[in-house]
């Protein structure tokens, strides 16, 4: 307590407290998260349910080698951040720091192939709204796949790009004042959030990218 | 902690009056069946008029219900009043031992309601079934909803707009499908409800039992003029009902109209007993299994008429290529509903089905059920 | 203008500086400021105990050590400022109850409007547009920026730290940022009326929400979506303040039944509001840019929507009874000086309601569309998630078997809880019964089932709930007699209001309408005739309660003489709730009936001359 | 206020080392090569239940290794898990529907 009693919220008796309610108040709020991404996968169950040709054909034409180098990427990333998470808490400074910046650089090395990924979409015809063509039922269905290809790649960005910031955030804080084993909790806290987007990924991956290859 | 949360010495509660009063359940109900009827000579009802087969049954269950929901919340509240009065603070009411846990008590009033939960579900459960599996031989009346009007067509041509005439005594199958948003058919004389859905076929069925005329209500909140959505049914006396029908200018059938439809959007092009392309022949589909590419089998209702019209390629027809164009769009959905009746009315005729079943998959044909059917044709 | 010495460390505070901030009188603020002397001495509560090995029944419950002088919370600075960036539960607490009684009255004229058009069939008060946005946007504000937040925010925020000893939430700065989105979500919505009114229904179903309506969706649906994130956010901080800050000794099963039942409200909060969020998204997503997940010309399926929602609402309407029934958990004990019957299986119960209440949500359905064996399924769960409720009002039933029961205001509105809520939920019950709920489906039965369960559940425990902890908030005394007044209005007035519903529900007069079959006349202007009686019992409260800020009595730390550690500091609680940690060594609700009798005989013994046998 | 599920577990909590992370990692990859792999071959049905285990194990290595959950006390656990389960109650009663729906010949039930 006496360590950095700045750093413990008046609520508080002391860090430890803190910490673990930190990082109880991050895993449930992952719980809302679950759910959030969770409606969509149901939508994409119900659909693809109905539609399994129509899928299978659309999700031929996604793109599968930047999908799955992005797969790789994210995964690397969650990587680093654990061992972020673990330097932060053995107060290794240098290491952290390199790890955070590491974390972030593969964030946001995922978020310019997505980037590239809809870009290649759209020179494709396959932005839904856009330039999709519909002409008959079965391109309906086709659009159905599209439409939630981009809303769920779309929220997962979203996601992922506050987790960049949050990165560059601790970063800075750690470039600043630095963890240690006590007081390490934005990093723990940061990094259950980006393994989480991982997580939401790695379900992302076959659903989008696999049904069209065989 | 240093003392136990628990106080012993259970003492004896008074006993839960549910069981003591089951036998007067049934006068409750009487009573209120004598209410509610004495209500209705006053002109003011408290009950609607039970003018189909099933509203008696329906009824049943509710007064049922509503007499325990009675019985049960007097006892609550006469329990409550009672206490309140009898341990009211200052009275000289006993307070020795309070109980604060009675293992046997609490067992009873959750094993009572759950049994009564039970048999309520159930019965329920069964009516309900009944409600929506219509008999055989039931009139089919072509529903079109729309903001905010019902449109309902006879299988003689007849078209009737917020209207309906049915004769008493003969079951009436209701078909239905929006051209808009989710509307709902409800005639609380009959206790019917079903919503009707844009894009999708509902049905619900009902026998008038008492001829009369009764509301027909949109139930289904479906913008502005959601409230002004109703209509009349008129059940009539059968007689009554063919005259009715021999008066009203009946336009030509359903099926004929179908019939004139089919040829003029090239159905009979491809479908057609001399044609370029390999397509099904429609006769005698109606009602029978049809094996998809995708290894299903599903039997050829409405609903999979009227989706393999407006949505070929969902469900295309093993041994088939998906060539057949979409109709989604091109035509109405009054006029899916023709085609559909006119395919229905080419008829049941044998020698159809089995030819165009996969050999490992036909079996027993239409006598197998569903379930073992698309086994079956998994395995292969 | 000033504020008197004896008011200081009043709410009336809080409603004068308001007041002094819109009039933009910075002077006067200043003043205000400098007239900050040193607060009054809020008197001692009991002294410090020696030690475990003496406590004696009674008061062992904690040992608070108080200190000589104590500032009240209210007495925390006195601008508005000091309130609007205040991270302090309490004073969050006052900022959710000023806004959600704001838009209760918004809602409840909107209430007013729907009944007095249907006093006669054809209507002419107002249009049929006009009707339509009338009862959406009751609906919307009642359920989303009334009910929802009404006991969790305000009494949950207020009392979680001070029941479970902790000097507030475990994140008072997400706390604060929560009553700002809310605010936010409220602007939203009040703007989505001003600019023309939404006509979907709160339960804006697709496609007639997402292609149809030619209203204010958008401004509406944002509203809720932010506001769904201030419901997060405070189930965020409830459950991770539950679980890590508990005062020593204050385990699990001796935590009062309010904590319990905003734990499991939390839980729901969290696990249900993000599909809603995302069921919004996807609505917003159909209208702005045309993409059709629940368009069935576009292939989607408008029976999806229905599912998402309900996921969401159904088991939000147990966020709605769920904290209700803590706060009824509370009185009943307390007013019967007895222990609460059964204890522990009250607080299984009331996880078995949020748990089993995530699986019935398909009951809204069973016209719709779904599946036989889907509304099978739906059905028989429904049945079952009957039960928990049934144990918990057995219970309370029991509980006063035996007691020493006294008739203050808030057991008056606990009593009618218990009554209406038995009501409500058995006609629930009814509707979870298929072939019944084929007929009653959106009719006026339903209406009449949600508001005796809500308006006459909810409503009740949430104003027994403010006239219980009355005191401790405001560290005033409302007056009894006008409190019971109101009690007693507000109870016949909703009987008259919803009572005659069922009966039209039950001959077929459908909800959401505007014209109406004559014959449906009688009983609707019977209605209308109750909720004026309604009305005026709500407005009640509002002037008595406000007046007692300036001339009720001074409360003393524990008016009540009840349990619970929010009871064992000063009213209203100095800024960090206690000045020294409480430490807990009992369970709640440790009230002994003959001991009241006896304290209430001793006095009167003297005069009345009986033997002092306890009676038969 | 010292909280009391806290004090239970303190003692010897094991904490991961930075080589699990790596095998992790490592292990990781070698699903995603898997998974990516298997999908150019045709299992028939069995696609994409075989590419969603997969995803499942990916999932739980990183739940219990990388965020920890395998060396953290059981509430962390009840949390982590109560997400997914709820996911699972929201699909498996609303599939219950959606894939009912043609059961009967009854259209619209
Ligand atoms: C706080 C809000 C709240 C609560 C707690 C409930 C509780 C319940 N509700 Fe209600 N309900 C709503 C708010 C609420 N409801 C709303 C807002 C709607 C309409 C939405 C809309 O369409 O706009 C609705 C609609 C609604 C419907 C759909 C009606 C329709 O549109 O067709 C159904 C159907 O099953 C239903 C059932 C139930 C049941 C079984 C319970 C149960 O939880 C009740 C349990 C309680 C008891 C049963 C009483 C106590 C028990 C006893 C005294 C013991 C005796 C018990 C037995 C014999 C078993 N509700
Ligand atoms: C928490 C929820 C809640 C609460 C508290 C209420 C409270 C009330 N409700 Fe509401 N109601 C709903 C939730 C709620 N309702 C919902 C969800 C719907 C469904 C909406 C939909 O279909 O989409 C609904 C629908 C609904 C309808 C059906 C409309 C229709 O289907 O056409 C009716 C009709 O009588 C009604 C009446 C009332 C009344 C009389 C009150 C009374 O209890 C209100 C009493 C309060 C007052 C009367 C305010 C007091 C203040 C004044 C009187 C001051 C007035 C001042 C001026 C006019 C200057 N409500
Ligand atoms: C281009 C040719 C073509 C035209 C024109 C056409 N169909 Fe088809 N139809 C097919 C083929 C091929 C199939 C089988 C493959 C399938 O199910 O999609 C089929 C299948 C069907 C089926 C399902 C048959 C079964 O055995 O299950 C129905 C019903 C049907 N068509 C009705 C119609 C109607 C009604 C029209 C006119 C409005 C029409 N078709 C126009 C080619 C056509
Ligand atoms: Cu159509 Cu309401
Ligand atoms: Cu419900």
């Amino acid at each position: 307590m006496t360590s950095a009693p700045r750093l413990v919220g008046e609520q508080f008796d002391d860090l430890e407290q803190q910490q673990e309610a930190c990082s109880l108040g991050m895993w449930v709020f992952l719980c809302t998260e679950i759910l959030l991404f969770g409606g969509l996968f149901l939508s994409y169950a119900v659909y693809r349910h109905a539609y399994p040709q129509a899928f299978h054909d659309a999700s031929h034409d996604a793109e599968y080698w930047i999908g799955t180098s992005n797969t790789a990427v994210l995964l690397i990333s969650s990587l680093w951040m654990a061992l972020s998470v673990h330097c932060a808490r053995t107060g290794r400074r240098k290491l952290l720091l390199l790890f955070l910046a590491l974390t972030l650089i593969f964030g946001l090395a995922f978020l310019g192939l997505k980037g590239l990924e809809y870009y290649l979409d759209y020179k494709k015809n396959e932005v839904p709204g856009i330039n999709l063509p519909v002409t008959d039922a079965f391109s309906r269905q086709k659009e159905m796949f599209w439409t939630l290809y981009f809303f769920m790649t779309g929220l997962h960005a979203f996601h992922l790009t506050i987790g960049c910031g949050l990165v560059a955030l601790i970063l800075i804080l750690a470039w600043r004042t630095g963890y240690n084993a006590k007081h390490y909790a934005p990093v723990e806290v940061t990094g259950l959030y980006w393994h989480f987007i991982d997580i939401v990924w790695v379900f992302l991956y076959p659903l989008i990218y696999l049904p069209g290859r065989h | 902690m240093t003392r136990k949360l628990k106080t012993e010495a259970p003492s004896r509660v008074t006993s839960f009056p549910l069981t003591r009063r089951a036998g007067g359940l049934g006068s409750l109900a009487l009573l209120l069946a004598c209410t509610k009827a004495k209500a209705q000579e006053q002109g003011f009802p408290l009950g609607p008029p039970q003018a189909s087969s099933i509203s008696t049954r329906v009824d049943a269950i509710f007064y049922t219900e509503l007499t325990l929901a009675l019985i049960i919340a007097f006892s609550v509240c006469f329990l409550v009043v009672f206490f309140c009065f009898k341990y009211r603070h200052g009275s000289r009411a006993n307070r020795s031992n309070p109980p604060s846990r009675n293992a046997k008590l609490e067992v009873a009033w959750i094993g009572i309601p759950v049994l009564l939960a039970l048999i309520f579900f159930a019965w329920a459960a069964r009516t309900y079934f009944d409600m929506y599996n219509p008999p055989p031989g039931a009139i089919d009346i072509y529903v079109t909803a729309k903001q905010w009007m019902w449109k309902l067509q006879h299988p003689e041509g007849q078209r009737e707009i917020d209207a309906l005439h049915i004769p008493v005594g003969r079951p009436v199958r209701l078909i239905m499908t929006s051209q808009d948003v989710i509307h709902s058919f409800f005639v609380p004389a009959f206790r019917i409800k079903q919503d009707v859905l844009p894009g999708r076929e509902t049905t619900t069925w009902f026998e008038a039992t008492q001829a009369g005329k009764y509301h027909l209500f949109c139930a289904q909140y479906c913008g502005l003029n959601h409230s002004r959505m109703t209509g009349w049914i008129y059940a009539m006396e059968p007689a009554d009902y063919e005259r009715w029908l021999s008066q009203t200018q009946g336009e030509p059938t359903l099926a004929a109209q179908g019939e004139r439809l089919y040829e003029q959007l090239g159905c009979s092009g491809c479908h057609g007993a001399s044609n370029t392309v390999r397509a099904p022949t429609l006769e005698g589909l109606y009602g029978k299994p049809v094996p998809l590419s995708n290894g299903q089998v599903v039997i050829a209702d409405d609903r999979y008429l009227h989706d393999s019209i407006l949505l070929p390629k969902l469900q295309v027809v093993a041994g088939y290529k998906p060539v057949m164009p979409s109709f989604k769009g091109a035509i109405s959905d009054d006029q899916v509903m023709e085609l559909v009746a006119y395919i229905k009315s080419l008829g049941n005729n044998a020698g159809r089905a089995d030819p165009r079943l996969p050999q490992n998959a036909v079996g027993a044909g239409a006598e197998t059920t569903y379930q073992q059917q698309s086994v079956k044709a998994r395995i292969k | 203008m000033s504020v008197p010495e004896e008011h200081r460390g009043s709410l009336w505070n809080v409603l004068t500086n308001v007041g002094v901030a819109i009039g933009g009188a910075i002077g006067l603020n200043a003043l205000l400021r400098t007239l900050r002397g040193q607060p009054e001495a809020t008197p001692l509560l009991k002294p410090p105990l020696a030690g475990p090995a003496e406590h004696t029944p009674r008061e062992e419950i904690v040992e608070a050590v108080v200190a000589e002088r104590q500032h009240s919370y209210l007495d925390d600075g006195y601008t508005v400022r000091s309130w609007l960036l205040s991270t302090d539960h309490k004073r969050i607490a006052i900022l959710y109850m000023l806004t959600i009684t704001l838009f209760f009255f918004i809602g409840g004229i909107a209430a007013t409007i729907i009944r007095l058009q249907l006093v006669t069939p054809q209507g002419g008060l107002v249009q049929t547009a006009t009707y339509n946005r009338m009862f959406t946007i009751h609906g919307i504000i009642m359920v989303w920026f009334f009910l929802i937040p009404a006991v969790p925010a305000v009494l949950g925020n207020f009392l979680l730290p001070l029941m479970i000893g902790a000097r507030d939430l475990a994140f008072p700065k997400i706390n604060l940022l929560s009553w700002y989105l809310f605010v936010f979500g409220g602007l939203f919505t009040t703007a989505a009326v001003i600019g023309g009114g939404v006509d979907t229904g709160w339960t804006m179903y697709a496609p007639y929400s997402s292609l149809y309506s030619n209203s204010q969706v958008l401004a509406a649906a944002a509203g809720i979506f932010i506001t769904g994130f201030s419901t997060i956010a405070t189930g965020v901080n409830f459950i991770v303040t539950t679980h890590t800050m508990r005062a020593p000794g204050l385990t699990w099963f001796r935590l009062p039944l309010f904590v319990w039942t905003i734990y499991a409200t939390a839980l729901i909060m969290v696990l249900a509001t993000p599909v809603l969020a995302i069921t919004l998204l996807l609505i917003f997503a159909e209208r702005v840019l045309g993409i059709g997940v629940f368009n069935p010309a576009q292939g989607g399926d408008p029976l999806l929507f229905q599912h998402l929602f309900w996921f969401y609402s159904h088991p939000a309407v147990y966020i709605m009874i769920l904290p209700g029934m803590g706060i009824v958990s509370e009185i009943i004990p307390c007013f019967a000086r007895k222990k609460l019957f059964s204890y522990t299986t009250v607080a299984i119960a009331t996880f078995g309601i949020a748990g089993i209440g995530f699986l019935v949500w398909g009951h809204h359905m069973f016209v719709a569309g779904e599946s036989m064996y889907a509304s099978l399924l739906f059905s028989i769960l429904s049945f079952l998630v009957a039960i928990p409720s049934a144990i918990k009002v057995f219970n309370w039933t029991a509980t006063l078997y035996k007691g020493s029961i006294r008739f203050q205001t808030p057991m008056l509105y606990a009593l009618g809880f218990i009554g209406l809520f038995t009501v409500g939920g058995l006609t629930g019950l009814m509707l979870a019964s298929l072939a019944v709920d084929v007929s009653l489906h959106d009719t006026y039965f339903v209406i009449a089932h949600f508001h005796f369960i809500m308006v006459g559940g909810m409503v009740m425990a949430y104003l027994g709930g403010i006239h219980y902890w009355w005191p401790k908030i405001s560290g005033r005394m409302y007056p009894e007699l006008w409190g019971k007044l109101a009690a007693l209005t507000i109870f016949i007035g909703f009987v008259l209001t919803f009572l005659p519903q069922f009966v039209l529900g039950h001959l077929g007069m459908p909800r959401r309408y505007f014209h109406y079959p004559p014959e449906f006349q009688a009983l609707n202007i019977l209605s209308t005739a109750g909720a004026s009686i309604l009305g005026v019992g709500y407005i009640l409260p509002l002037f008595y309660l406000l007046w007692s800020l300036r001339h009720g009595e001074k409360a003393p730390a524990n008016p009540w003489n009840a349990t619970g550690l929010e009871w064992q500091t000063a009213s209203p609680p100095p800024k960090h709730n206690f000045d020294a940690t409480p430490i807990v060594t009992e369970g709640p609700y440790n009230y002994q009936p003959e001991e009241s009798e006896r304290d209430n005989r001793s006095s009167e013994e003297s005069e009345r001359d009986v033997s002092a046998t306890p009676g038969r | 206020m010292q909280a009391i599920d806290r004090n239970e577990q303190e003692a010897s909590r094991p904490e991961p080392r930075p080589r699990t992370f790596i095998l992790t990692g490592i292990a990781l990859l070698l699903l995603l090569a898997l998974t990516a792999g298997l999908s150019w071959v045709n299992l028939g049905l069995f696609n994409t239940p075989v590419a969603l285990l997969i995803a499942v194990a990916k999932a739980l290595l990183i739940i219990f290794i990388f965020m920890e959950v395998g060396f953290s006390k059981k509430l962390i656990w009840i949390y982590a898990a109560i997400g997914f389960i709820w996911l699972g109650i929201l699909f498996t009663l609303s599939l219950s529907d959606f894939l009912s729906r043609n059961y009967l010949h009854i259209p619209g039930k």
